[in-house]
């Protein structure tokens, strides 16, 4: 038994236009200026934590699922990622872009991406943080037209100790395909 | 002990030499050149990166990597052996062979990227070794699902998604 | 005539293989291929089996044998010494330094690598090389040593 | 016997060299040996000298050149010519020549090897020359003082003589203290300083290069020879008669003379010229005087 302390974003299907806002607001929260007219003069590079992509006639935006027991932790040979009390977050600095975490994150939601750390351009992984520095809560959230998108804290899930969120994830999918059948 | 023990003590113990083309073989643990498992990387470049002397150079294309490596820089330290996540580095446990042209012991390996196996692009893919470090157990549904690109795997976690909505509203 | 004096050459190979004299020089290496170096001089690999001795001066020697990646402050005397060696001559590079530069490359007071400098003939990989190494990158020297052309005592070529 | 059997022959040049050859690879090997190494092959000063002979030589200054040329030989020459005055067979030919030309033309070459370091302008061939003119200065008094001894006992100075006259106790005394020499005139181990091959690069003969290193080496293979052979043909009063009997014996000798001090060499660390200096005026010259008074009243 363990509780699911950290929160994470879920995102209602029928509620997104699919129009691509979260993923701006996303890259302008994570620029130094906080806007996009100042991020555009400074040249700083706009690069959003969460994709917008579309399967079938479903228009979804997908980012990190803040796994508690991450496979991207797991194989940081950095340990550039690392778990917080409350989410998985990535060292820049620390960061050599390996690439490992991106080749066995299950929902495909780390990338290697140029950032700029302590004024000099590199190459590093870079996901979503849950925008934990600002103030106002994750940028995607507040954008949201249609409010799609929310911050769920999780009460109490119940799960197995050593199960991670990724193995959870893939044994429902594993349950979904039963039920199909 | 004086002078001339040390000497009658060297007498009596007789030649020690080895004769030339004899050797003492180097120990099992010896660090001779580097070689690499090229099926076992994955092109993360970790080894160039704690390489000291740079000895160690990763390449990345479009479509390709390439690993050289050129024996005359390195220093025999080991530390891209240690380094190495998906365990494709080792090192012989014999001498270096002499050389007489400069760089004549550097190579240079290519290697495609896998292709995914929804959209066909290329991209890096995680070695068994890897699998098994980032997953307590590794199921079928890992395998699958990291034997494609970062996007079609997004896509894969929409799809289920959505699928659980709808049976979750069906059972309702 | 003739005959004779393909005997004379081929003495004078055969002496040659039988009698390398080295110098050893450090072209501001580390000392760890200097310690490896001097282990050849020890009663368990004996250089002086295959009638090696090491010289003082560059004038008695046959093999320049060059650690360390050449510095600025050793490149003239490498130069010097080198040039100062009488005729046939070869040299051997002991170690990555003086191949490439190892990790003391592109150090503002390192201008080698060492073929930049004066030509090299052998090299032995290592960091450091083990003495089997540099007693093997030897013989390869004096393999070397055997195929330069042979002059009389006047300075003539006979071969 | 002939001048020219002396010179050339026996015990002159085609003795002298391979013989030399054999006591340069006999002090190489006991040394090794003594070490526990395999050391050199048999045919190794050979081979040496072959390979220094036929290295492509150094351009050096004209009038240079003929100093570098002349020295050498003449160190060569004057030593070969020292071995033909060596009492070794009865009919030997040192009827034309004695204990003082000996004296002479064995001096030859430490100073030709003193005036190859001064001209060599180089810091260490002059350090070495300086050092092996002081040596030869400390070493000389011994050595000439105990063949004094020697000569005055026997009432000659031919060496003839002196092998079959001198009397056992100032042979012994005056002997040892020949021995005591040796060392220092073959620039072996504890007085080696002049050629000092870690400090000062062999001192003199840093500069030489190619043939005259070779020539200088067959000189000192020869010294080498000329001086165990003094000693070795001194000790024993009896000839045979029969010269091959005598020339083996006298080889024999001057092996284990060879023996004797390569194991020395081999026990001893090399001493400062201070130290050098004061103990061969101090206990060299000490023995070659007791060699003296013993022969002024025996």
């Amino acid at each position: 038994m363990t509780q699911l302390k950290g929160p994470f974003l879920e995102v209602n299907p029928d509620l997104c236009l699919g129009c691509h806002t979260c993923e701006l607001a996303c890259a302008v929260a994570h620029t130094r200026s906080q806007s996009l007219i100042g991020a555009v003069l400074s040249g700083e590079a706009l690069t959003s934590r969460n994709q917008v992509l579309q399967v079938a006639d479903v228009r979804f935006p997908t980012q990190c699922r803040q796994c508690e027991d991450a496979p991207c932790v797991k194989v940081c040979p950095t340990g550039a990622t690392f778990r917080t009390e409350t989410y998985t977050a990535v060292n820049a600095n620390r960061c050599i872009a390996c690439g490992l975490c991106t080749m066995v994150c299950p929902f495909g939601a780390i990338h290697i991406a140029t950032v700029k750390v302590n004024g000099h351009t590199k190459r590093a992984a870079t996901k979503c943080d849950l925008c934990v520095d600002r103030p106002g809560g994750p940028a995607c959230v507040e954008a949201c037209p249609t409010k799609a998108i929310r911050l769920v804290v999780a009460k109490e899930v119940i799960q197995s100790a050593r199960r991670s969120t990724a193995e959870r994830y893939l044994e429902a999918i594993r349950v979904q395909r039963e039920l199909q059948k | 002990m004086s002078i001339w023990e040390i000497l009658a003590e060297n007498l009596r113990q007789g030649v020690v030499t080895l004769r030339y083309p004899q050797r003492v073989p180097p120990p099992a643990r010896y660090r001779g050149l580097v070689q690499i498992e090229l099926e076992d990387c994955v092109g993360c470049a970790s080894c160039a990166y704690v390489c000291v002397s740079a000895a160690i150079h990763v390449t990345e294309e479009r479509e390709t990597f390439c690993w050289s490596y050129d024996p005359a820089k390195c220093t025999f330290c080991g530390r891209c052996v240690d380094a190495c996540p998906t365990s494709a580095l080792q090192m012989q446990a014999e001498c270096p062979p002499i050389y007489h042209c400069a760089g004549a012991l550097a190579v240079t390996y290519t290697r495609a990227y896998p292709r995914c196996e929804g959209c066909g692009k290329p991209f890096k893919v995680a070695t068994q070794i890897l699998r098994q470090r980032a997953y307590t157990e590794v199921s079928g549904e890992v395998e699958t699902l990291l034997r494609l690109c970062p996007v079609c795997r997004q896509k894969e976690a929409i799809k289920s998604m959505v699928e659980a909505r709808r049976i979750k509203e069906a059972t309702r | 005539m003739e005959a004779k004096l393909s005997f004379f050459v081929h003495l004078v190979r055969y002496a040659r293989g039988r009698s390398p004299w080295l110098f050893h020089l450090n072209c501001g290496g580390c000392n760890g291929c200097d310690i490896e170096f001097l282990a050849c001089l020890t009663p368990r690999y004996d250089v002086e089996q295959l009638g090696i001795r090491l010289e003082g001066s560059p004038r008695h020697a046959d093999i320049l044998c060059v650690s360390g990646p050449v510095t600025r402050n050793t490149q003239a005397a490498l130069q010097t010494i080198y040039a100062q060696m009488p005729a046939p001559k070869v040299v051997v590079a002991i170690g990555s330094c003086p191949a490439s530069g190892n990790v003391f490359a592109d150090s503002p007071s390192v201008v080698g690598p060492l073929e930049k400098f004066i030509p090299v003939d052998v090299y032995v990989p290592g960091c450091p090389p083990r003495p089997n190494a540099i007693l093997e990158g030897i013989a390869n020297a004096i393999e070397q040593l055997k195929t330069k052309p042979v002059t009389g005592i006047g300075g003539k070529s006979h071969a | 016997m002939p001048s020219w059997f002396a010179l050339l022959i026996f015990p002159g040049f085609l003795y002298a060299v391979p013989m030399g050859w054999l006591m340069l690879w006999l002090e190489r090997k006991i040394l090794a040996r003594l070490q526990s190494r395999i050391g050199p092959p048999f045919y190794q000063p050979f081979f040496d000298f072959i390979k220094l002979m036929t290295k492509e030589p150094l351009r050096r200054a004209s009038g240079e050149d003929i100093f570098y040329l002349l020295l050498p030989l003449l160190a060569l020459g004057a030593t070969v010519g020292s071995l033909t005055l060596l009492p070794i067979l009865p009919s030997s030919a040192s009827a034309v020549g004695d204990l003082v030309l000996f004296v002479a033309l064995v001096e030859v070459a430490p100073i030709c090897l003193v005036l190859l370091g001064f001209l060599s302008r180089s810091i260490f061939g002059q350090v070495g020359a300086i050092r092996e003119a002081t040596l030869t200065i400390a070493t000389n008094l011994p050595f000439i003082t105990a063949l004094i001894a020697l000569a005055y006992a026997s009432g000659s100075l031919r060496l003839m003589e002196i092998a079959s006259n001198a009397p056992l106790a100032t042979r012994a005394i005056a002997l040892l203290a020949l021995l005591f020499c040796l060392p220092i005139k073959l620039r072996l181990n504890p007085f080696s300083v002049a050629n000092a091959e870690q400090e000062i690069y062999q001192g003199a003969l840093t500069e030489l290069d190619g043939w005259r290193l070779g020539l200088w080496e067959l000189t000192h293979a020869v010294e080498w020879v000329a001086l165990s052979g003094l000693i070795a043909s001194l000790a024993v009063p009896w000839r045979s008669g029969q010269a091959i009997l005598d020339a083996i014996l006298f080889a024999l000798l001057s092996l284990v003379l060879v023996v004797v001090l390569t194991v020395i060499a081999g026990a001893t660390a090399r001493l400062k010229l201070l130290q050098a200096s004061r103990f061969y005026w101090r206990w060299g010259f000490g023995l070659a005087l007791l060699a003296l008074v013993v022969s002024l009243f025996l």
